[in-house]
C-alpha cells in the first residue's frame, strides 16, 4: 500500500473549496493586501478579513496591545473601513489572489449582522461569513451574543436568512463546555463553525495601578491558549458534524495537526502572523509533510483521526 | 519585502547603556531610506515573542546598523547577542523621512536613540544642516562623532547641564529658529513631548518639521492596527494612520494630538 | 506624612487571620508538609492543602501532567486520603507550624460537599475551607458544579449549613463574566471567594495520535492564566464585597500585586512552587517592598486600588 | 533541603549524543547517596518551565556531576549551557538505592543514562560486583572506563551488535544468573521494559531487585502526586507511591506494573 507522494490537501469547509486547509485568523492578517508584499498569499487556502460592520468604526484609544506571557492581549475594538471602505477599497485586490476570501463580520444589533451580511452576499469574491458573536450585544446590555447559547443561535438565524454565502459562527473560548454552543448555532443554519477567539484577560501596570490596555479589558491570544482551543475544538466536533476552521496559538505545523486530529477540517493562523509572516506557509508544508511521513492519502484522513 | 536572517557582524557597548548592533542585511540595507525601521526577532525570547522595532542607523555596503537603549525584557536579551549569531529581520519598514530638494535648511532634532535615524538621514540629504541634540546628561549624547564626520554642526543639551547648554533641546531649536535666516526645515526622532514641542514651534514659526513617531508595534507592517495615530486629511477630516505603515514620519500638521492625560 | 518603615502586612480573609496576604494554592503544595522541608512554611500567611473528599481517591492514571507554553496541563485527579486519613496523617504535623490550614473540599454530591465540611468543623487547626466546585456532578451527568451559578449556590449553601468555618467557594475560570457566580456564591454565605482554578484544556501527541494525558483532559495552569484570572478577580471584585483570595499564574511580586491592585484581599502561589518553592517567601518580601517604595502604610490599601 | 545555585565547571561532550556537566554544588554533592537525583532549572527556557531531574553521576569533594542525552526541548537547551553559568538545583532528591551489607554479590544492569546512577552506586558498595551493560549501539554505552577504574568488571550488549554480545543485556542477566553461585542482588536503572525484564527475573531467581523509575514528574518533591506508581504495601493491600520521594528506587516485588497498554 503506497501512499502517494502528493497527498491531497484540498478541503471543503461549509461549501468553501480551499487548496489547503489553512487560512489565516480574522484581524491578524489586516485585508489581506498588507502581507501579500511579504509572503505569497496565492497559497493559502482562503483569506479571512478583519472584522467588518456596517458602518466605519474607529476601534479603542490606544495603547491597544500588550505582551504577556505566551502571547498578547489585544483591545484593537474592531476598527475598520465598514462594508461600504470594505467592498471598495480592499475586494478587487483580494479577488485578484484568486483565494477564497472569508470576512469576518460583526454588530450590535441582530438587524445590524443581518444587514452586514445581505450587503456581502453578493460580492463577488467574497466566499463566505465568519461571524464574529464575541462582541457585545447592545440591546441585551452589553453582554456579549457568544456567550448565550440562544443569543447565539438569534445572531446565526439573523445572519443564515439573509444571505446564501456559508455562515461561519466564530465561538468564543470563555464558556463552559462548547457542545451547547456548537448545537445551538449549527441547529440555527451555520454550515461550518470556527473557534476559538481570544479569552478576555486583563493587564495592570503595577507601578501606576492602572489598566495598561486603554479598554481596560482585551483578548488573550497566542501559546497561552492554544491547548484551551484545542479542547473546545475537540468538544464541538463531538457534538456536531459541521467543518470546524480551528485556531488558537498555532505557530507552526504542529499546532495545526493537533487541531486537525481533534476534528477540525482547517485552520487559521492568528497571532504568529505578527511574529513570522511565513507561519501559514510553514504550517501548510508541514501538513503536507506529515502526511507524507505518515502515509496518509489526503488531508481529511487526519480530522478527527484522535484515538481515545 | 524581505524576511532576512541576518548575522551580527558586530555588538559593542557605547555610553549610557546604548548599543551598537551591526548585522549583514544586504536586502535590506540596500533600499533602506532614512526613518525607516526594521523589525526585529529577539534570539533568546521565547519563540512566541513579539518582534521590536528599530530605527535604521546605518545602512551601507549590505551591513545594516542599530542603535538601541536596555529599557525591557527584549533589549535586555537582546543585550546579550553574540558576534555571528542570526537574528531575523523585517524590514526596510515605513516611509521614512523625505529627503527635500535643497531649498530649506535642514534642522535635525534628537533626543536619547532618537538621533540614530538622524545619522543616515545627515547622510542622504542633499544640503548639510545642524543637528540639535539633547539628552538627561552627557551619556545619553550619541553619534556626535558621527555628525562631526559628515561636516555638521552638532549643538547639544543636556538636562543636567553635563554638557551643551542647560536644559531641554526645545531650548536650542528656539534659539536657532530665531538667530537663522535660512528657510529651516526640521526633522525629530525622540520623545513624545519633544516631537510635540518641535511640532507645535514650526506651526508657529510656518516651517515644516518632519516627526517621527514612537508608538509600540505589533506587526510593524500595517495589518493589526495596533499603532494608529490619529491624523488629519487634505479634505478637512481626519482619519486612523498607521504609524509602521503609513508613518512612522508624519509631518506636524498632520498630527492630531491627544490630550495629554 | 512619612510611610511606616515596616507596612501593615496582616489580613482577614473572611475571618481566616492571615499575618501576611500569602498563601498557596491547592494541589500545588501537597499537605504543607512536604515543602516544609524546603522552605520556611511558618513565614505564610496560610497553608491551603490539596483537594480532600470524604474517602480516600486514587486520582487519575498516569500520565497527569504535561508541559505547554507557559505553564502545564494537570489531570492529578484529586487524588487524596480522604477526611479521616487527612487529619490523622497530616493534621498534628500542620498544627505544629502555627499556620492557618485552608482546607480545599470536594464531592461527587451536594451530601459528600456537606458531610466533608461537617468532618473538618471542629478538627483543631482547620481554619476554613475551600470549595472546590470545578469537580464533577455525578448527578447531573458530570456537569461541573462550578459552570452554573444555581449549582454553585447549593453547594456553597450545603456546605454552609454544616459548618461554622469560613466558607470560601473555589470558582471556575471557563464561564462567560465572573459576577453572576461570585454573586451566587455570596448569597449563599461565602465568606470569601477563590479564584480561579485551572482552565479546561487538552493535548495531542501528533505522533501517536492520542491525548498526551490519561484523562484526556486537564486543567492549564501557570502564566498562561495570569491574565485571564486577573480579569475574573476584577470583575468579581466589582460584583462582591467579600475578600478574594486570588490565583493563576503568580510566578514573583508583581502578578501577586497585580491581583491585590484588581480587588483581591490575598493571593495564592500554585504552579511557580513547583519550580521555584521560594516564590511564595520572595512574593511577601516583594509585597512588602512594593508598599514600602510606594509608601503605603498596609497591604490593605492595595486591595482594589485601580485607577480606572 | 537546599535550593543550590550552582556554578558550571565544566560540560563537555561524550559519546552518542551524552554530555557530562559537572557542577559546584557542595550542600548537594555532600549529602548525596547513590540512586538519588537533582531536580534543574534550564538557563534560557522560558523562566516558568518546569525543572527536569537528573540521576547523580558523581558526588565528590563538593562536586556533582549528571550524564545526560539530548532527547527534547529542555535538554536540547541545556546542551548550550556555558561553563562558568549558574543552574538552580534542588537534592538530593528521592530515596536512593540501598547500600547492603555486602552479603549479596551486586549485579548492576544499566540501559543508556541508566549507567550513571550505577557508577555513583559501585562506588559506594561495600562489595564489588559486576555491571551488565545494553545500548542500542556502542555509542550508547557509557562509563564503562569508569567501572574498569572502580575495578569492576563490564560486560555489554548492543542491539546491533557494534560492541559486545548482539541483543538486550537480559540476556546477559539470564547468562550470567544461570552460572553464577554467588547470591545475587540486582540494582538496574533504565528503560521500562528493561526494568520490567529484570524484575521479572528477580523473582523468578528469587533474589531482589532494586529498580530505579524513570517517571515525568513536576514538584521532585513529593507535592504534586503527578509520578505516582502503585506498589503493594506489606499488608497485602496497594498504595500510590511517588515516584520522586518514596522512589525512585523500588524492589521489584513492591511495583504493581501496569499492564502494557
Ligand atoms: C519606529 C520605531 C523606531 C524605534 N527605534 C529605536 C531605536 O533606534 N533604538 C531604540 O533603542 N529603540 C527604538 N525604538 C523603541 C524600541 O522599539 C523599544 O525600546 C523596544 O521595543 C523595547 O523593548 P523591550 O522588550 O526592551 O521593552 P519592554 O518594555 O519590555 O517591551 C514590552 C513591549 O513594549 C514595546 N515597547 C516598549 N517600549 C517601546 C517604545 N519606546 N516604542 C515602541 N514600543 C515599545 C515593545 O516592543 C514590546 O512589545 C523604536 C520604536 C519605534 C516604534
Ligand atoms: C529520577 C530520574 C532520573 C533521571 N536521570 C537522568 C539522567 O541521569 N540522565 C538523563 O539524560 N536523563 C535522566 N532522566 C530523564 C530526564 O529527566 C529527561 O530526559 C528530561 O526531563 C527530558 O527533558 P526534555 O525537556 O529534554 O524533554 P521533553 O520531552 O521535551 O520534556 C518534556 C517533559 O517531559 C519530561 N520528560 C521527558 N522525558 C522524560 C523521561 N525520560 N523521564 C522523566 N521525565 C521526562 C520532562 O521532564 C519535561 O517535563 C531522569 C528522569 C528521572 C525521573
Ligand atoms: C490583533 C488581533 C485582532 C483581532 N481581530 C479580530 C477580529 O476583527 N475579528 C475576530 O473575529 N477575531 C479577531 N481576533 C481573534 C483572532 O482571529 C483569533 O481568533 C485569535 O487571535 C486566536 O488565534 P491566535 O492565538 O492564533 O492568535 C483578533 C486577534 C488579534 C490578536
Ligand atoms: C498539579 C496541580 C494540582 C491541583 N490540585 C488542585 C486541587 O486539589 N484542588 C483545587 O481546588 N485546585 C487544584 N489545583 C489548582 C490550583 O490550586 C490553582 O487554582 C491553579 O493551578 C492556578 O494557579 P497557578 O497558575 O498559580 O498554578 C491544582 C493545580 C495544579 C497545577
Ligand atoms: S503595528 Fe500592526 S498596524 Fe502598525
Ligand atoms: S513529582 Fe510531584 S509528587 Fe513526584
Amino acid at each position: 500500500m503506497n501512499a502517494p507522494v502528493t497527498p491531497e490537501m484540498a478541503v471543503n469547509v461549509g461549501g468553501i473549496a480551499m487548496r489547503n486547509p489553512v487560512t489565516v485568523a480574522s484581524g491578524t492578517f489586516g485585508y489581506g493586501v498588507e502581507y501579500a508584499e511579504w509572503i505569497d498569499v496565492r497559497r493559502l487556502g482562503a483569506i479571512t478579513v478583519k472584522g467588518i460592520r456596517l458602518e466605519a468604526w474607529p476601534g479603542n484609544p490606544l495603547p491597544r496591545h500588550v505582551e504577556v506571557p505566551g502571547g498578547m492581549i489585544n483591545a484593537i475594538g474592531l476598527q475598520g473601513p465598514g462594508v461600504a471602505g470594505f467592498i471598495g477599497q480592499y475586494m478587487p485586490r483580494l479577488r485578484e489572489f484568486g483565494v477564497p476570501v472569508i470576512v469576518n463580520i460583526w454588530g450590535t444589533s441582530l438587524d445590524e449582522y443581518a444587514e452586514v451580511a445581505a450587503r456581502l452576499s453578493d460580492v463577488p469574491g467574497v466566499s463566505a461569513l465568519e461571524i464574529n458573536v464575541s462582541c457585545p450585544n447592545v440591546k441585551a446590555g452589553g453582554a456579549s451574543f457568544g456567550t448565550d447559547p440562544a443569543a447565539l443561535a438569534s445572531v446565526v438565524a439573523a445572519v443564515r436568512r439573509r444571505t446564501k454565502l456559508p455562515v461561519i459562527p466564530k465561538l468564543a473560548p470563555n464558556v463552559p463546555a462548547m457542545g451547547p454552543f456548537a448545537r445551538a448555532a449549527v441547529e440555527a443554519g451555520a454550515d461550518a463553525l470556527s473557534l476559538t477567539n481570544t479569552i478576555p484577560a486583563m493587564a495592570i501596570d503595577i507601578e501606576t495601578r492602572r489598566p495598561v490596555l486603554a479598554n481596560r479589558i482585551g483578548g488573550l491570544s497566542g501559546a497561552a491558549i492554544h491547548h484551551v482551543a484545542l479542547k473546545h475544538v475537540y468538544d464541538a466536533a463531538q457534538a456536531v458534524k459541521v467543518p470546524i476552521i480551528a485556531m488558537g496559538g498555532i505557530f507552526g505545523a504542529r499546532e495545526a495537526i493537533a487541531f486537525l486530529i481533534a476534528g477540525a477540517t482547517a485552520v487559521a493562523v492568528g497571532t504568529a502572523n505578527f511574529i513570522d509572516p511565513t507561519t501559514p506557509l510553514r504550517v501548510i508544508d508541514g501538513i503536507r509533510d506529515y502526511l507524507i511521513r505518515h502515509r496518509m492519502a489526503s488531508v481529511s484522513e487526519l480530522t478527527g483521526s484522535l484515538q481515545t | 519585502m524581505p524576511i532576512c536572517d541576518a548575522i551580527t557582524l558586530k555588538h559593542v557597548p557605547l555610553t549610557g547603556g546604548y548599543r551598537l548592533l551591526r548585522l549583514q542585511a544586504p536586502a535590506i540595507a540596500g533600499p533602506a531610506r532614512p526613518g525607516q525601521f526594521v523589525h526585529l526577532r529577539i534570539p533568546g525570547l521565547e519563540p512566541t515573542a513579539l518582534r521590536r522595532p528599530f530605527s535604521i542607523y546605518r545602512a551601507e555596503a549590505g551591513e545594516l546598523s542599530i542603535l538601541y537603549k536596555r529599557v525591557g525584557r527584549g533589549t535586555e536579551m537582546l543585550a546579550t547577542l553574540q558576534e555571528g549569531t542570526t537574528v531575523s529581520l523585517m524590514g526596510p519598514l515605513g516611509n521614512g523621512f523625505p529627503l527635500t530638494d535643497g531649498t530649506t535648511k535642514p534642522v535635525l532634532i534628537g533626543g536619547g536613540y532618537g538621533v540614530a535615524p538622524l545619522v543616515f538621514l545627515a547622510s542622504r540629504l542633499p544640503r548639510k544642516g545642524v543637528i540639535l541634540m539633547g539628552g538627561r546628561s552627557a551619556g545619553d549624547l550619541l553619534c556626535i562623532e558621527d555628525f562631526e564626520a559628515l561636516g555638521w554642526p552638532v549643538e547639544t543639551a543636556t538636562e543636567d547641564g553635563s554638557r551643551g547648554t542647560r536644559g531641554y533641546v526645545t531650548a536650542l531649536l528656539e534659539r536657532h529658529l530665531e538667530s537663522t535666516d535660512a528657510a529651516p526645515e526640521l526633522f525629530a526622532c525622540g520623545p513624545d513631548g519633544m516631537l510635540r514641542a518641535v511640532g507645535a514651534r514650526a506651526i508657529a514659526t510656518g516651517c515644516r518639521a518632519w516627526l517621527s513617531l514612537d508608538h509600540h508595534m505589533v506587526c510593524g507592517i500595517g495589518a493589526c492596527l495596533a499603532c494608529i495615530q490619529k491624523v488629519h486629511t487634505p479634505g478637512g477630516g481626519t482619519r486612523l494612520a498607521r504609524v509602521c505603515k503609513d508613518g512612522p514620519v508624519f509631518e506636524a500638521r498632520e498630527i492630531v494630538w491627544k490630550e495629554p492625560s
